[in-house]
């Protein structure tokens, strides 16, 4: 890790230490002050379902039941950390590997498996959950989530003062993401508009093989500075400080004041897809390093010195994780192919000529074949 | 030489209206008028904004400044900075930021300063803007109109004179439109911006200065029509027969319209009866009004100023064969710019399809 | 269902090349191998490299992983980090900086991820790496290659399998080419290199793991030949006759060759006798080879993945009927994808031109 | 000017005061201290010869010569300044309004006009003057100039010690391009490749009609620290200092120490081209405002009261910016349409059979007419 890059550890907002004991942090600390036991323990509750629900995607895409997955192993405390700050009046753009985010805002976990299943390309009514279809085209939703902000601003949810009605975007892309083009211009607009939208990064170290030093020769953080958007570090693998620092940017936000960049310092445990093979640029000793760091034990150890986390409650959401999974296998392999004819819908809103023809022609393809079936 | 300065100090081409600032002048207009093409869309574009006050425009100087063809000139004055946005020089980012704010049920109006200048946006567009109702299953609508300023003859350089229309229209999802007259511009961008599917609106800005008569009811009534159900996208998607004749159709759109008459004009004289269809819409293609002429006609000729190579005449020479084959005389001929980049400003005349290369053209089939 | 995950752990398919790190192994290579195309190209590119050491590859992941398809496998460990560069994630940066080290005289071999993540770079592409030279009036060369894994049925979630050539073929100033089988996968990315112009290279993805013969001795006698003036631009520019026939031509490029091979074996069974054209270049279009092969068979269908509207197909058939008219017996075909963005990928085999689809066409034309 | 924001004079570099004293400033005095009168000499000599041309163009676009003219009036100084820091082996990357580097690059400046004739695209041989073409899409040449930078650190010509081979590349753009996500990958390139290249920002407070407040909230010269990239702003209508920042800039980067941004702040004293208005978004007191410090003037008072600016050299540089109007004006209107078939050269290094049969195509369909003629 070269002093001051990407990789450095300097600056990192951390409100739980790598064993799990609590430290004390002037500026956050009233925003994780709030959190109770409960609080505590739901968050825990979530990172270990949305763990649970990877292993078993990767294993149904292993099984041949989906064509990819993307898992968000090791990455949990971020999400869920952030996930937990939001209202429902916020609204949030992932790209792909925010299944920890998806489970915070009420998105079924198991209807996510659509798109890796190659059934449609969304998922989930994105208006329902305030959550945005995943974006698979790296950064080009940061400026989605930017014109967003912009009309919530227009329309009065912003900085009015009711905490009923103010909210604020998250934009979640990662350490990659932000040398496209796309994310930079997503800052400038932001910025020279006040949006209230939080860019949340997750470097997780890489995209896809290459180390976040391919990207950056300063903290992923820094690119705020360029357009002068407050920025913060914080520890990705902390779910408390993850937490804290996205409630005060949130607040920041919706308060009129701007955006903010969050840069949650994580770590992929996984491959970058079950189409990746890590074995071919990392060592297995840094993934067994980030090991020891993972954001479950981390608060697992919290809660179980200060004796919060009671063996019913561990035991009652490892049958919620069991269930989860076994609903997910069954699902999954129950889904059968739609009619063919659904490949036409939604094209446009209106109807246009050549779909219409097109679907027509099909249509009467398709029967000939039925047709000559049943003449046989 | 023909320059940028042609334009006069307004769009409207009239006396600007008087409202008073931040308060649009409700539209009580005297029917019909005489208005430029640029003028035409000025009036469309406020009495869009009147009517739906999502209604937004975005862009490069179309501030204060009114664009540089003063197409949306007095507009900011009269609905301020939140629905006229002079935006960063960044147009991934205006279109980007569009759909994002499409996504609350804005109806973002994109002014793309020219056309070169459309294709850091080329991925927004494709990627995002075309495909977001297909991904979302039909739960996003994304009513985003580009205004796009095309095609050449204004001794521009380069960047400033392309046809790029055919590079959108191979995309499932973008709805592509040319209106060639004053009356269609004022209509159509009213129908685009009152659709629910992105529209590309190309603009003839060589014609940008022709004037002509604008009956403003007929939009007005159509799309005040209860239903509201009437969103305007299927009138715009249907070409015109803008004269009628037996010999040869010449099928044009946007800036070749006036050519493909002048040309009729010409063959007339020649006792050749040339049949002018003005396509008005690209994507889709109006392929039926087409055969319909080419079964009569049995010859036709299509003419664009976009390359010919590639471009969307060859999507209608293919369509026209396809539907039509067994009634053609001659095959379809395409008259469209060359397969090179638009050439420097004092070739533009050459490179461009001309009165006599579409006589030509119409010789040509008339000899079978 | 079909996986990205089908691949062999190395795309040369073969075992590794014996050659100390740094030092490239000098190629005395037996002629013919088998190799798949992943592997020919993979080959090609060390040839390519080898032979001029300006050559330098610029991606995402190219380096130690060997792209996410493996074609670039192995040459990071033996041309090091200066020549096989993993850039940062910026598609428009990647071929932006290329333009900069060709004009210093590199040849830059840009690999993009997927097709569907080219168009961040579309605008670098369109109004930079075209048209540098003919702004320049000759005086700057940019020998760069871009490089995209293309087309579908792999069972890939959405831009994973596109088929864009069309949207680069409308701009002059590039050539756009793609190889069929492994032997023009390895000849044709060395021809591609060696051309001073811009070249996309198209490789048809679901094909990487096709195997075949490649004979390695041709192309490197032709790039050998002393004169210097064989690039090889002028060989991958011409289209192949896969299949002589005398009924009817079937025109494909790239993933639909095998399918229209395919469909010849089956047609043939009926007693139908199918030309099959393999086009190899899109930019420029052989038509002189399709067209005298339409004129014999008097009968053509063409066959692509990409949307049949607006698609080069559009081109091929305008050309055909400008060109052959009178020799046809029916109008040309196309069987191309649907008007629609790519499908999920359950549906993707519905959606992509089928056996059964070409076979119709084939019938529709033989009917006349 | 809002505090800090890109309008603001924080921080700018200036080595001679608005009204030509010279001030001392400790990090860049000996930037600036190796200038002998000879060199300030000619400075103002290139600034008032640019300038004459600039005058002579903008009548010839005003009589129909030319279809459009960019001045570059306001910005000689910056220009100036920063061209004589060059040595030849340094590459520039203007994008179309550097005409006054053009001419520190030894063009032709009444070449220039050919573009604006619309004679053709590109009118000198880049690696003649190692200066390349204009480019006129906004920023994209910033990428350009980092890939060769990059290229010429390749072959060895950075940071080998030797001033004689060790170059740098400069790029020339406005604060209104600092928005495009171009510019930002070209930073992010430059700065993770160690690219010896030199952002030069001319700051003219103008994207056409926009107020470069509608492209930052924060000084331009910000961009760079979201990349790491050292940055300085400069005072653009102090040649002195343009050119000291600049040779500070270029002795970082030919060193091998990477890429430096510079914003020289300046203002573009016209309109933005012959086809703006700009009566319809800025005031004319702001134009007054900026007459006064004008570059050239600020250097004139300089050496004059020096004594250095004799009356027999503004004699002889008046004459040769009188001999340049002229030579441009005859030479302008004597250029004829070249032959229309060289429109169809160069499109492709090698024969493209399009183009070609194209070429063959118009050459019959013209001659046809010229038959015609011949026969009537
Ligand atoms: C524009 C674009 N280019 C390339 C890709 C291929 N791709 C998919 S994920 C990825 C890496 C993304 O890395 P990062 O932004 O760090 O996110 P992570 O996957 O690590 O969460 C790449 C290159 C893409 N999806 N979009
Ligand atoms: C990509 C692109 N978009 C729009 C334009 C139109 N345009 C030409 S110059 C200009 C303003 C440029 O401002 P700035 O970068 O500050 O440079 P200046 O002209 O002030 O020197 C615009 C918007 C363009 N040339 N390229
Ligand atoms: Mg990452
Ligand atoms: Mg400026």
């Amino acid at each position: 890790m070269s002093a001051g890059g990407p990789l450095s550890t300097d600056g990192l907002v951390q409100l739980l230490t790598a064993d799990g004991q609590r430290t004390a942090h002037e500026q956050f600390d009233p925003y994780a002050d709030h959190l109770t036991a409960d609080d505590l323990r739901a968050m825990w509750r979530d990172m270990t379902l949305v763990r649970a629900f990877d292993k078993e995607a990767t294993s149904l895409q292993r099984q041949g039941e989906l064509g990819l997955w993307v898992q968000s192993w090791g990455q949990e405390g971020a999400q869920i950390g952030s996930g937990h700050a939001l209202n429902g009046q916020d609204f949030v753009f992932p790209s792909y590997r925010e299944h920890g985010v998806a489970l915070t805002r009420g998105v079924d976990l198991v209807e996510v498996l659509r798109i890796f299943r190659g059934l449609q390309h969304g998922a989930w009514t994105p208006a329902e959950h305030h959550f945005h279809l995943y974006t698979l085209v790296i950064g080009s939703h940061a400026l989605h989530a930017t014109g967003y902000a912009m009309a919530m601003a227009k329309d009065g949810l912003v900085a009015s003062g009711d905490p009923a009605k103010d909210g604020a975007v998250v934009a979640y892309f990662g350490d990659g993401a932000t040398s496209q083009g796309d994310v930079a211009e997503a800052l400038t607009f932001a910025s020279v508009y006040d949006a209230p939208v939080v860019f949340f990064v997750q470097n997780n170290q890489y995209a896809i093989s290459e180390s976040a030093t391919r990207q950056s020769r300063v903290p992923i953080a820094d690119r705020g500075k360029g357009v002068g958007i407050p920025s913060v570090r914080v520890d990705g693998n902390d779910v408390i400080a993850s937490h804290a620092v996205t409630r005060w940017a949130l607040e920041h936000a919706r308060s009129g004041q701007g955006p903010v960049l969050i840069e949650a310092f994580t770590y992929r445990m996984g491959a970058h897809t079950t189409s990746d093979d890590p074995t071919r640029y990392r060592p297995k000793a840094e993934e067994q390093l980030w090991a020891e760091r993972d954001p479950i034990a981390r608060l697992e150890a919290y809660l179980t010195s200060t004796g919060e986390l009671s063996d019913d409650f561990r035991t009652e959401v490892e049958a919620e994780a069991k269930a989860l999974g076994e609903r997910t296998r069954t699902t999954v392999r129950a889904w059968t192919k739609p009619d063919t004819l659904g490949m036409f819908d939604h094209v446009y809103a209106e109807p246009h000529a050549s779909v219409e023809a097109e679907r027509a022609w099909f249509d009467r393809y398709q029967r000939s074949f039925a047709d000559q079936e049943a003449t046989r | 030489m023909t320059t940028l300065d042609e334009r006069p100090a307004t769009a409207s081409g009239q006396p600007a209206t008087a409202s008073a600032p931040g308060k649009p002048a409700s539209a009580a207009r005297p029917a019909p008028t005489t208005m430029t093409m640029a003028g035409a869309i000025n009036a469309g574009l406020r009495a869009a904004m009147e009517r739906d006050d999502k209604t937004l425009l975005m862009g490069e100087d179309i501030g204060a400044l009114g664009g540089v063809f003063r197409v949306t000139d007095g507009l900011h004055k009269d609905f301020g900075d939140d629905r006229v946005m002079d935006t960063p020089l960044a147009e991934s980012g205006i279109v980007g930021t569009a759909i994002g704010m499409a996504m609350r049920g804005y109806r973002p109006v994109i002014e793309i300063q020219f056309d070169g200048f459309i294709f850091p946006a080329y991925d927004q567009i494709t990627t995002q803007l075309a495909k977001m109702h297909y991904r979302s299953g039909g739960a996003i609508q994304l009513p985003v109109v580009i205004r796009v300023p095309f095609a050449g003859g204004i001794g521009a350089v380069e960047h400033h004179s392309e046809s790029p229309e055919a590079l959108f229209a191979h995309t499932a999802g973008l709805r592509i439109v040319s209106p060639a007259t004053p009356q269609d511009a004022f209509d159509m961008i009213q129908q685009a911006i009152a659709s629910p599917d992105p529209v590309m609106f190309f603009e003839p800005k060589a014609r940008y200065w022709d004037k002509g008569e604008v009956d403003p009811t007929r939009v007005k009534a159509q799309l005040d029509a209860a239903s509201g159900a009437s969103t305007g996208t299927a009138e715009m998607s249907r070409a015109r027969v803008a004269r009628e004749g037996s010999d040869v159709t010449v099928v044009a759109y946007g800036p070749t319209v006036r050519l493909a008459l002048q040309a009729a004009q010409v063959a007339a004289d020649d006792g050749t009866d040339v049949e002018v269809i003005d396509l008005r819409s690209i994507s889709p293609l109006d392929s039926d009004t087409v055969v319909t002429s080419a079964r009569k006609t049995g010859r036709v000729v299509v003419v664009h100023e976009a390359p010919t190579s590639f471009g969307s005449g060859a999507e209608l020479s293919s369509r026209v064969h396809e539907q039509a084959f067994f009634h053609l005389h001659a095959p379809v001929l395409r008259v469209g710019g060359f397969s090179t980049p638009y050439p420097g400003a004092v070739f533009e005349h050459d490179y461009l399809p001309s009165l006599d290369r579409v006589l030509d053209a119409v010789d040509k089939v008339m000899a079978h």
